[in-house]
Protein backbone atom coordinates (compact mmCIF):
# COMPACT_ATOMS: atom_id res chain seq x y z
CA UNK A 1 0.00 0.00 0.00
CA UNK A 2 1.32 3.17 -0.90
CA UNK A 3 1.25 6.81 1.10
CA UNK A 4 1.11 9.62 -1.02
CA UNK A 5 2.00 13.09 0.85
CA UNK A 6 3.69 16.18 -0.73
CA UNK A 7 7.29 14.67 0.34
CA UNK A 8 7.06 11.09 -0.93
CA UNK A 9 6.69 9.78 -4.88
CA UNK A 10 4.32 6.52 -5.11
CA UNK A 11 4.46 4.40 -7.80
CA UNK A 12 4.25 1.04 -9.14
CA UNK A 13 6.93 -1.16 -10.56
CA UNK A 14 6.43 -4.16 -12.31
CA UNK A 15 8.92 -7.21 -12.74
CA UNK A 16 9.10 -9.59 -15.73
CA UNK A 17 11.04 -13.01 -16.84
CA UNK A 18 14.05 -13.84 -14.43
CA UNK A 19 13.68 -10.79 -12.77
CA UNK A 20 10.02 -11.86 -10.98
CA UNK A 21 11.16 -15.13 -10.54
CA UNK A 22 13.84 -14.04 -8.73
CA UNK A 23 12.08 -11.65 -6.41
CA UNK A 24 9.49 -14.15 -6.22
CA UNK A 25 6.52 -11.31 -7.54
CA UNK A 26 5.71 -9.56 -10.70
CA UNK A 27 4.64 -6.11 -9.12
CA UNK A 28 4.74 -3.83 -6.35
CA UNK A 29 4.31 -0.75 -5.06
CA UNK A 30 6.64 1.61 -3.49
CA UNK A 31 6.79 4.97 -1.54
CA UNK A 32 10.14 7.13 -1.93
CA UNK A 33 11.18 10.31 -0.45
CA UNK A 34 10.51 12.95 -3.33
CA UNK A 35 12.46 13.99 -5.33
CA UNK A 36 12.93 10.44 -6.37
CA UNK A 37 14.95 8.92 -9.55
CA UNK A 38 14.89 5.50 -10.98
CA UNK A 39 18.36 4.85 -9.04
CA UNK A 40 17.10 5.29 -6.18
CA UNK A 41 13.97 3.32 -6.58
CA UNK A 42 16.45 0.17 -7.27
CA UNK A 43 18.10 0.96 -4.47
CA UNK A 44 15.11 0.23 -2.61
CA UNK A 45 14.62 -2.63 -4.37
CA UNK A 46 17.46 -4.34 -3.67
CA UNK A 47 17.16 -3.90 -0.11
CA UNK A 48 13.93 -6.17 0.21
CA UNK A 49 13.05 -9.60 0.06
CA UNK A 50 14.71 -11.32 -2.87
CA UNK A 51 15.63 -7.83 -4.16
CA UNK A 52 19.51 -8.92 -3.85
CA UNK A 53 19.21 -10.85 -6.92
CA UNK A 54 18.39 -7.99 -9.08
CA UNK A 55 21.47 -6.21 -10.86
CA UNK A 56 22.58 -2.66 -9.48
CA UNK A 57 22.08 -0.93 -12.98
CA UNK A 58 18.97 -2.93 -14.69
CA UNK A 59 17.58 -2.08 -17.73
CA UNK A 60 14.35 0.19 -16.44
CA UNK A 61 11.45 1.81 -18.32
CA UNK A 62 9.43 4.75 -16.65
CA UNK A 63 5.72 4.80 -18.76
CA UNK A 64 6.77 2.05 -21.43
CA UNK A 65 9.79 4.57 -22.53
CA UNK A 66 13.30 3.47 -21.52
CA UNK A 67 15.12 5.41 -18.58
CA UNK A 68 17.95 6.25 -17.21
CA UNK A 69 19.40 5.94 -13.28
CA UNK A 70 18.88 9.45 -13.26
CA UNK A 71 15.46 9.81 -14.21
CA UNK A 72 13.04 11.20 -12.18
CA UNK A 73 9.88 9.33 -10.37
CA UNK A 74 6.51 11.03 -10.37
CA UNK A 75 3.13 10.25 -8.63
CA UNK A 76 1.70 7.55 -10.16
CA UNK A 77 4.33 6.38 -12.67
CA UNK A 78 4.49 2.95 -14.03
CA UNK A 79 8.30 1.70 -13.52
CA UNK A 80 9.16 -1.69 -15.25
CA UNK A 81 12.48 -3.73 -14.58
CA UNK A 82 13.54 -5.52 -17.60
CA UNK A 83 15.25 -8.25 -17.26
CA UNK A 84 18.01 -8.58 -20.66
CA UNK A 85 15.82 -8.28 -24.10
CA UNK A 86 15.41 -11.35 -25.84
CA UNK A 87 13.16 -10.29 -28.81
CA UNK A 88 13.63 -10.95 -32.42
CA UNK B 1 -1.73 -1.84 -35.72
CA UNK B 2 -0.75 -4.42 -33.41
CA UNK B 3 2.44 -5.79 -33.36
CA UNK B 4 2.42 -8.82 -30.89
CA UNK B 5 0.40 -11.91 -31.66
CA UNK B 6 0.26 -15.20 -30.55
CA UNK B 7 -0.77 -16.61 -34.27
CA UNK B 8 1.72 -17.82 -36.55
CA UNK B 9 3.32 -14.89 -38.21
CA UNK B 10 2.53 -14.79 -42.29
CA UNK B 11 5.22 -12.64 -44.05
CA UNK B 12 2.66 -12.52 -47.13
CA UNK B 13 0.00 -10.47 -45.21
CA UNK B 14 3.24 -8.37 -43.51
CA UNK B 15 4.53 -7.57 -47.07
CA UNK B 16 0.95 -6.65 -48.72
CA UNK B 17 0.32 -3.82 -46.22
CA UNK B 18 3.44 -1.81 -47.35
CA UNK B 19 3.31 -2.27 -50.83
CA UNK B 20 2.14 0.86 -53.06
CA UNK B 21 2.71 1.78 -56.60
CA UNK B 22 5.80 3.63 -55.10
CA UNK B 23 7.60 1.66 -53.44
CA UNK B 24 9.49 -0.46 -56.06
CA UNK B 25 12.02 -2.32 -53.25
CA UNK B 26 10.66 -4.90 -50.30
CA UNK B 27 12.99 -5.99 -48.08
CA UNK B 28 11.96 -8.42 -45.16
CA UNK B 29 13.12 -10.25 -42.32
CA UNK B 30 12.05 -13.47 -40.74
CA UNK B 31 13.79 -14.76 -37.61
CA UNK B 32 12.97 -18.19 -37.05
CA UNK B 33 13.53 -20.74 -33.87
CA UNK B 34 16.78 -22.56 -34.46
CA UNK B 35 17.08 -26.34 -33.01
CA UNK B 36 19.90 -25.15 -31.30
CA UNK B 37 21.28 -22.84 -28.54
CA UNK B 38 25.28 -22.57 -27.75
CA UNK B 39 25.56 -26.09 -28.26
CA UNK B 40 22.69 -27.31 -26.77
CA UNK B 41 19.65 -29.00 -28.87
CA UNK B 42 16.51 -26.90 -28.10
CA UNK B 43 13.22 -28.26 -27.82
CA UNK B 44 10.91 -25.37 -27.93
CA UNK B 45 10.59 -21.81 -26.36
CA UNK B 46 8.08 -19.15 -24.71
CA UNK B 47 8.60 -15.58 -25.72
CA UNK B 48 6.83 -13.21 -23.17
CA UNK B 49 6.43 -9.20 -23.25
CA UNK B 50 5.84 -5.96 -21.41
CA UNK B 51 2.83 -5.91 -23.95
CA UNK B 52 1.75 -1.86 -24.22
CA UNK B 53 5.73 -1.25 -23.96
CA UNK B 54 6.64 -3.61 -26.67
CA UNK B 55 3.93 -2.36 -28.86
CA UNK B 56 4.62 1.24 -27.79
CA UNK B 57 8.71 0.83 -29.14
CA UNK B 58 7.79 -1.49 -31.78
CA UNK B 59 5.24 1.58 -33.11
CA UNK B 60 8.19 4.23 -32.62
CA UNK B 61 10.49 1.86 -34.67
CA UNK B 62 8.12 2.28 -37.57
CA UNK B 63 7.88 5.87 -37.35
CA UNK B 64 11.72 6.24 -37.32
CA UNK B 65 12.09 3.93 -40.12
CA UNK B 66 9.60 6.49 -41.84
CA UNK B 67 11.50 9.11 -41.15
CA UNK B 68 15.02 8.11 -41.76
CA UNK B 69 14.13 6.55 -45.26
CA UNK B 70 10.92 7.15 -46.54
CA UNK B 71 10.05 3.52 -46.11
CA UNK B 72 6.99 1.52 -44.57
CA UNK B 73 7.58 -1.26 -41.98
CA UNK B 74 5.56 -3.74 -41.08
CA UNK B 75 6.61 -5.76 -38.22
CA UNK B 76 5.72 -8.54 -36.40
CA UNK B 77 6.68 -10.86 -32.81
CA UNK B 78 5.39 -13.63 -31.80
CA UNK B 79 4.38 -14.28 -28.43
CA UNK B 80 3.76 -17.77 -26.15
CA UNK B 81 4.95 -21.27 -26.93
CA UNK B 82 6.95 -21.47 -30.39
CA UNK B 83 8.43 -24.60 -32.10
CA UNK B 84 11.70 -25.39 -34.17
CA UNK B 85 11.91 -23.87 -37.50
CA UNK B 86 8.47 -21.07 -36.53
CA UNK B 87 8.84 -17.39 -37.27
CA UNK B 88 9.27 -15.33 -34.09
CA UNK B 89 9.83 -11.74 -35.62
CA UNK B 90 8.59 -11.14 -39.28
CA UNK B 91 9.57 -7.41 -40.66
CA UNK B 92 8.66 -6.07 -44.31
CA UNK B 93 10.02 -2.68 -44.86
CA UNK B 94 9.01 -1.33 -48.73
CA UNK B 95 10.63 1.84 -50.20
CA UNK B 96 10.99 3.24 -53.24
CA UNK B 97 14.71 1.79 -54.33
CA UNK B 98 16.49 -1.71 -52.38
CA UNK B 99 19.50 0.64 -50.64
CA UNK B 100 16.19 2.16 -48.39
CA UNK B 101 14.24 -1.05 -48.26
CA UNK B 102 17.11 -2.89 -46.70
CA UNK B 103 18.60 -0.19 -44.52
CA UNK B 104 15.30 0.48 -43.09
CA UNK B 105 14.79 -3.50 -42.50
CA UNK B 106 17.94 -4.31 -41.12
CA UNK B 107 17.25 -0.98 -38.64
CA UNK B 108 13.99 -2.37 -37.60
CA UNK B 109 15.48 -5.84 -36.61
CA UNK B 110 18.33 -4.47 -34.60
CA UNK B 111 16.17 -2.14 -33.02
CA UNK B 112 13.67 -4.99 -31.97
CA UNK B 113 16.48 -6.67 -30.31
CA UNK B 114 18.00 -3.80 -28.77
CA UNK B 115 14.76 -1.61 -27.13
CA UNK B 116 11.83 -4.29 -27.52
CA UNK B 117 10.87 -6.03 -23.92
CA UNK B 118 10.34 -9.34 -24.83
CA UNK B 119 11.97 -12.26 -23.18
CA UNK B 120 12.59 -15.42 -24.42
CA UNK B 121 12.33 -19.27 -21.97
CA UNK B 122 13.91 -21.89 -24.03
CA UNK B 123 13.20 -25.55 -22.78
CA UNK B 124 15.95 -28.09 -23.88
CA UNK B 125 15.79 -31.39 -25.60
CA UNK B 126 17.93 -32.45 -22.01
CA UNK B 127 15.20 -31.24 -19.81
CA UNK B 128 16.72 -27.86 -19.04
CA UNK B 129 14.73 -24.38 -19.09
CA UNK B 130 16.44 -21.25 -19.42
CA UNK B 131 15.89 -17.54 -19.11
CA UNK B 132 17.94 -16.47 -22.67
CA UNK B 133 20.37 -13.64 -22.06
CA UNK B 134 21.69 -13.08 -25.43
CA UNK B 135 24.81 -10.78 -23.86
CA UNK B 136 25.37 -14.57 -21.99
CA UNK B 137 25.28 -16.69 -25.52
CA UNK B 138 28.42 -18.41 -26.04
CA UNK B 139 29.26 -19.06 -22.89
CA UNK B 140 26.43 -21.47 -21.52
CA UNK B 141 26.26 -21.38 -17.79
CA UNK B 142 23.44 -23.00 -16.36
CA UNK B 143 21.17 -22.26 -13.61
CA UNK B 144 22.87 -18.97 -13.12
CA UNK B 145 21.77 -17.73 -16.50
CA UNK B 146 18.73 -16.19 -15.48
CA UNK B 147 20.52 -14.18 -13.27
CA UNK B 148 21.86 -11.15 -15.35
CA UNK B 149 24.92 -9.20 -15.04
CA UNK B 150 24.41 -5.46 -15.02
CA UNK B 151 22.66 -4.18 -18.32
CA UNK B 152 24.95 -2.88 -21.26
CA UNK B 153 22.09 -3.86 -23.90
CA UNK B 154 21.34 -0.34 -24.18
CA UNK B 155 23.34 1.34 -21.67
CA UNK B 156 20.34 2.81 -19.91
CA UNK B 157 17.83 4.23 -22.29
CA UNK B 158 18.22 4.49 -26.35
CA UNK C 1 15.70 -25.57 -60.01
CA UNK C 2 14.37 -23.15 -62.59
CA UNK C 3 14.96 -19.58 -61.69
CA UNK C 4 12.50 -18.50 -64.50
CA UNK C 5 9.47 -18.17 -64.78
CA UNK C 6 6.05 -16.57 -66.37
CA UNK C 7 3.83 -17.09 -63.22
CA UNK C 8 3.41 -14.60 -60.90
CA UNK C 9 6.31 -15.12 -58.01
CA UNK C 10 5.41 -16.46 -54.27
CA UNK C 11 8.06 -14.94 -51.63
CA UNK C 12 6.36 -17.78 -49.64
CA UNK C 13 7.38 -20.48 -51.72
CA UNK C 14 11.01 -19.41 -51.85
CA UNK C 15 11.35 -19.04 -47.90
CA UNK C 16 9.74 -22.82 -47.22
CA UNK C 17 12.49 -23.66 -49.93
CA UNK C 18 15.33 -22.49 -48.01
CA UNK C 19 14.42 -22.85 -44.48
CA UNK C 20 15.51 -25.71 -42.32
CA UNK C 21 16.25 -26.27 -38.71
CA UNK C 22 19.78 -24.76 -38.04
CA UNK C 23 19.01 -21.32 -40.01
CA UNK C 24 17.59 -19.17 -37.71
CA UNK C 25 17.91 -15.87 -39.86
CA UNK C 26 16.35 -15.42 -43.31
CA UNK C 27 16.62 -11.71 -45.56
CA UNK C 28 13.82 -12.35 -48.25
CA UNK C 29 13.90 -9.20 -51.28
CA UNK C 30 10.99 -8.44 -53.21
CA UNK C 31 11.69 -6.30 -56.48
CA UNK C 32 8.04 -4.65 -57.49
CA UNK C 33 7.38 -3.15 -61.14
CA UNK C 34 6.94 0.49 -59.85
CA UNK C 35 4.37 3.10 -61.36
CA UNK C 36 7.05 5.89 -62.60
CA UNK C 37 10.56 5.55 -64.11
CA UNK C 38 12.24 8.45 -64.41
CA UNK C 39 8.99 10.52 -64.26
CA UNK C 40 7.37 9.44 -66.82
CA UNK C 41 4.30 6.77 -65.67
CA UNK C 42 4.21 3.48 -66.77
CA UNK C 43 1.59 1.48 -67.99
CA UNK C 44 2.96 -2.07 -68.26
CA UNK C 45 6.20 -4.08 -68.98
CA UNK C 46 7.84 -7.15 -70.38
CA UNK C 47 10.66 -8.83 -69.30
CA UNK C 48 12.80 -11.23 -71.89
CA UNK C 49 15.57 -12.80 -70.95
CA UNK C 50 18.75 -15.09 -72.56
CA UNK C 51 17.21 -17.97 -70.84
CA UNK C 52 20.03 -20.37 -70.58
CA UNK C 53 22.27 -18.30 -70.00
CA UNK C 54 19.91 -16.66 -67.14
CA UNK C 55 19.16 -19.80 -65.92
CA UNK C 56 22.82 -20.78 -65.34
CA UNK C 57 23.70 -17.62 -63.86
CA UNK C 58 21.17 -17.35 -61.41
CA UNK C 59 22.17 -20.88 -60.27
CA UNK C 60 26.22 -19.46 -60.21
CA UNK C 61 24.93 -16.40 -57.84
CA UNK C 62 23.29 -19.54 -55.32
CA UNK C 63 26.52 -21.02 -55.84
CA UNK C 64 28.18 -18.63 -54.69
CA UNK C 65 26.38 -17.31 -51.94
CA UNK C 66 26.48 -20.84 -50.84
CA UNK C 67 30.19 -20.84 -50.44
CA UNK C 68 30.72 -17.15 -49.25
CA UNK C 69 28.11 -17.08 -46.61
CA UNK C 70 27.01 -20.95 -46.18
CA UNK C 71 24.02 -19.39 -46.94
CA UNK C 72 21.11 -21.31 -49.21
CA UNK C 73 19.64 -19.09 -51.82
CA UNK C 74 16.76 -19.35 -53.55
CA UNK C 75 15.55 -16.96 -56.47
CA UNK C 76 13.41 -16.14 -59.08
CA UNK C 77 13.01 -13.90 -62.01
CA UNK C 78 9.55 -13.25 -63.74
CA UNK C 79 9.25 -12.90 -67.39
CA UNK C 80 6.75 -12.11 -69.68
CA UNK C 81 4.25 -9.33 -69.14
CA UNK C 82 3.99 -7.58 -66.06
CA UNK C 83 1.93 -5.18 -64.62
CA UNK C 84 2.46 -2.49 -61.65
CA UNK C 85 2.14 -3.45 -57.96
CA UNK C 86 4.51 -7.25 -59.56
CA UNK C 87 6.95 -8.86 -58.52
CA UNK C 88 9.69 -9.23 -61.26
CA UNK C 89 12.22 -10.90 -58.86
CA UNK C 90 12.36 -12.53 -55.63
CA UNK C 91 15.28 -13.88 -53.81
CA UNK C 92 14.99 -16.10 -49.92
CA UNK C 93 18.25 -16.29 -48.66
CA UNK C 94 18.65 -18.60 -45.17
CA UNK C 95 21.27 -18.50 -42.81
CA UNK C 96 22.31 -19.54 -39.32
CA UNK C 97 22.48 -16.14 -38.37
CA UNK C 98 21.00 -13.06 -39.61
CA UNK C 99 24.44 -11.22 -40.98
CA UNK C 100 25.25 -13.50 -43.68
CA UNK C 101 21.40 -14.27 -44.30
CA UNK C 102 21.18 -10.23 -45.46
CA UNK C 103 24.35 -10.21 -46.68
CA UNK C 104 23.75 -13.16 -49.21
CA UNK C 105 20.40 -11.51 -49.94
CA UNK C 106 21.87 -8.30 -51.25
CA UNK C 107 24.96 -9.85 -52.70
CA UNK C 108 22.14 -12.49 -54.50
CA UNK C 109 19.93 -9.05 -55.80
CA UNK C 110 23.32 -6.95 -57.08
CA UNK C 111 24.49 -9.84 -58.96
CA UNK C 112 21.10 -10.71 -60.55
CA UNK C 113 21.40 -6.90 -62.01
CA UNK C 114 24.72 -7.09 -63.15
CA UNK C 115 25.42 -10.46 -64.32
CA UNK C 116 21.72 -12.12 -65.52
CA UNK C 117 21.14 -11.49 -69.53
CA UNK C 118 17.20 -10.28 -69.03
CA UNK C 119 15.93 -7.23 -70.71
CA UNK C 120 13.11 -4.99 -69.31
CA UNK C 121 10.83 -3.17 -71.96
CA UNK C 122 8.19 -1.13 -70.53
CA UNK C 123 5.06 0.58 -72.23
CA UNK C 124 4.43 4.04 -70.91
CA UNK C 125 1.11 5.52 -70.36
CA UNK C 126 1.77 8.80 -72.63
CA UNK C 127 2.30 5.16 -74.94
CA UNK C 128 6.11 5.12 -75.70
CA UNK C 129 7.92 1.88 -75.60
CA UNK C 130 11.19 2.11 -74.24
CA UNK C 131 13.78 -0.58 -73.48
CA UNK C 132 14.91 0.37 -70.49
CA UNK C 133 18.81 0.84 -69.98
CA UNK C 134 19.95 1.06 -66.02
CA UNK C 135 22.67 3.22 -67.06
CA UNK C 136 20.76 5.96 -68.47
CA UNK C 137 17.92 6.02 -65.72
CA UNK C 138 17.99 10.05 -64.59
CA UNK C 139 18.60 10.79 -67.83
CA UNK C 140 15.44 10.59 -69.69
CA UNK C 141 16.19 10.02 -73.54
CA UNK C 142 13.71 9.29 -75.68
CA UNK C 143 14.19 7.20 -78.71
CA UNK C 144 17.79 6.23 -78.73
CA UNK C 145 17.55 5.11 -75.00
CA UNK C 146 17.44 1.21 -77.06
CA UNK C 147 20.86 1.89 -78.67
CA UNK C 148 23.21 1.25 -75.44
CA UNK C 149 26.72 2.80 -74.87
CA UNK C 150 29.98 1.13 -74.48
CA UNK C 151 28.84 -1.41 -72.05
CA UNK C 152 30.37 -0.76 -68.65
CA UNK C 153 27.63 -2.81 -66.83
CA UNK C 154 30.82 -5.51 -65.75
CA UNK C 155 33.90 -4.33 -67.95
CA UNK C 156 33.38 -7.48 -70.66
CA UNK C 157 33.36 -10.28 -67.55
CA UNK C 158 32.65 -10.41 -63.89
CA UNK D 1 26.09 -20.44 -93.83
CA UNK D 2 29.35 -21.48 -92.31
CA UNK D 3 32.23 -22.84 -94.09
CA UNK D 4 34.11 -24.46 -91.82
CA UNK D 5 37.68 -25.18 -92.44
CA UNK D 6 40.77 -25.21 -90.26
CA UNK D 7 41.71 -21.85 -91.30
CA UNK D 8 38.41 -20.55 -89.97
CA UNK D 9 36.21 -20.56 -87.09
CA UNK D 10 32.22 -20.94 -87.75
CA UNK D 11 29.99 -19.85 -84.83
CA UNK D 12 26.43 -18.83 -84.22
CA UNK D 13 25.31 -15.44 -82.50
CA UNK D 14 22.50 -14.28 -81.10
CA UNK D 15 21.39 -10.76 -80.60
CA UNK D 16 18.97 -9.91 -78.15
CA UNK D 17 16.12 -7.25 -77.14
CA UNK D 18 17.23 -3.70 -78.45
CA UNK D 19 20.23 -5.44 -80.15
CA UNK D 20 17.71 -7.81 -82.46
CA UNK D 21 15.54 -4.70 -83.24
CA UNK D 22 19.08 -2.59 -84.27
CA UNK D 23 19.99 -5.47 -86.82
CA UNK D 24 17.19 -6.84 -87.92
CA UNK D 25 17.57 -10.08 -87.14
CA UNK D 26 17.90 -12.41 -83.72
CA UNK D 27 20.37 -15.12 -84.72
CA UNK D 28 22.96 -15.74 -87.54
CA UNK D 29 25.92 -17.80 -88.49
CA UNK D 30 29.38 -16.32 -89.08
CA UNK D 31 32.97 -17.86 -90.16
CA UNK D 32 36.05 -15.71 -88.77
CA UNK D 33 39.31 -16.28 -89.67
CA UNK D 34 40.94 -18.17 -87.24
CA UNK D 35 42.18 -17.46 -84.57
CA UNK D 36 39.50 -15.53 -83.50
CA UNK D 37 38.67 -13.36 -80.92
CA UNK D 38 34.91 -11.81 -79.42
CA UNK D 39 36.11 -8.68 -80.21
CA UNK D 40 37.41 -9.56 -83.74
CA UNK D 41 34.12 -10.81 -84.24
CA UNK D 42 32.06 -7.51 -82.95
CA UNK D 43 34.40 -5.98 -85.67
CA UNK D 44 32.59 -8.06 -88.08
CA UNK D 45 29.15 -7.75 -86.66
CA UNK D 46 29.49 -3.86 -87.26
CA UNK D 47 30.33 -3.86 -91.36
CA UNK D 48 27.15 -5.79 -91.70
CA UNK D 49 24.14 -4.19 -92.27
CA UNK D 50 22.35 -2.86 -89.53
CA UNK D 51 25.48 -3.63 -87.44
CA UNK D 52 26.97 0.31 -87.07
CA UNK D 53 23.97 0.23 -84.50
CA UNK D 54 25.68 -1.89 -82.04
CA UNK D 55 28.03 -0.18 -79.61
CA UNK D 56 32.11 -1.02 -79.95
CA UNK D 57 32.60 -2.72 -76.67
CA UNK D 58 29.02 -4.58 -75.66
CA UNK D 59 28.73 -7.23 -73.32
CA UNK D 60 29.20 -10.50 -74.51
CA UNK D 61 28.73 -14.13 -73.93
CA UNK D 62 30.13 -16.83 -74.96
CA UNK D 63 28.63 -20.56 -74.66
CA UNK D 64 26.41 -18.80 -71.80
CA UNK D 65 29.12 -17.68 -69.75
CA UNK D 66 30.36 -13.56 -69.67
CA UNK D 67 33.45 -13.07 -71.80
CA UNK D 68 36.15 -10.20 -73.19
CA UNK D 69 37.22 -8.64 -75.86
CA UNK D 70 40.18 -11.42 -76.18
CA UNK D 71 38.18 -14.16 -75.08
CA UNK D 72 39.30 -16.81 -77.74
CA UNK D 73 36.28 -18.36 -80.26
CA UNK D 74 35.94 -21.86 -81.06
CA UNK D 75 34.09 -23.75 -83.73
CA UNK D 76 30.55 -24.20 -83.06
CA UNK D 77 30.29 -21.66 -80.35
CA UNK D 78 27.46 -19.99 -79.49
CA UNK D 79 27.90 -15.91 -78.63
CA UNK D 80 25.20 -13.91 -77.48
CA UNK D 81 25.11 -10.14 -77.67
CA UNK D 82 23.78 -8.60 -74.88
CA UNK D 83 22.61 -5.33 -74.51
CA UNK D 84 22.33 -3.15 -71.12
CA UNK D 85 20.92 -5.60 -68.48
CA UNK D 86 17.91 -4.96 -67.04
CA UNK D 87 16.12 -7.57 -65.15
CA UNK D 88 16.06 -7.12 -60.60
Amino acid sequence: MSVSTAATVSVRVLLFASYAEVVGRQSLELSLPAPATVGALIRRLRELPGGAGLPERPLVAVNHAHARPDSPLSERDEIAILPPLAGG
Amino acid sequence: MSHLTTAPLELGRLVTRVSAPGRGGIACFLGVVRDQQGGRAVARLDYSAYEPMAEAECERIVTEARGRWNAEVALEHRLGRLEIGEAAVAIAAAAAHRDAAFAACRYAIEQVKQRVPIWKREEYVDGGVEWVNPQAVGRPDGPTAGVPEPATQTEWGV
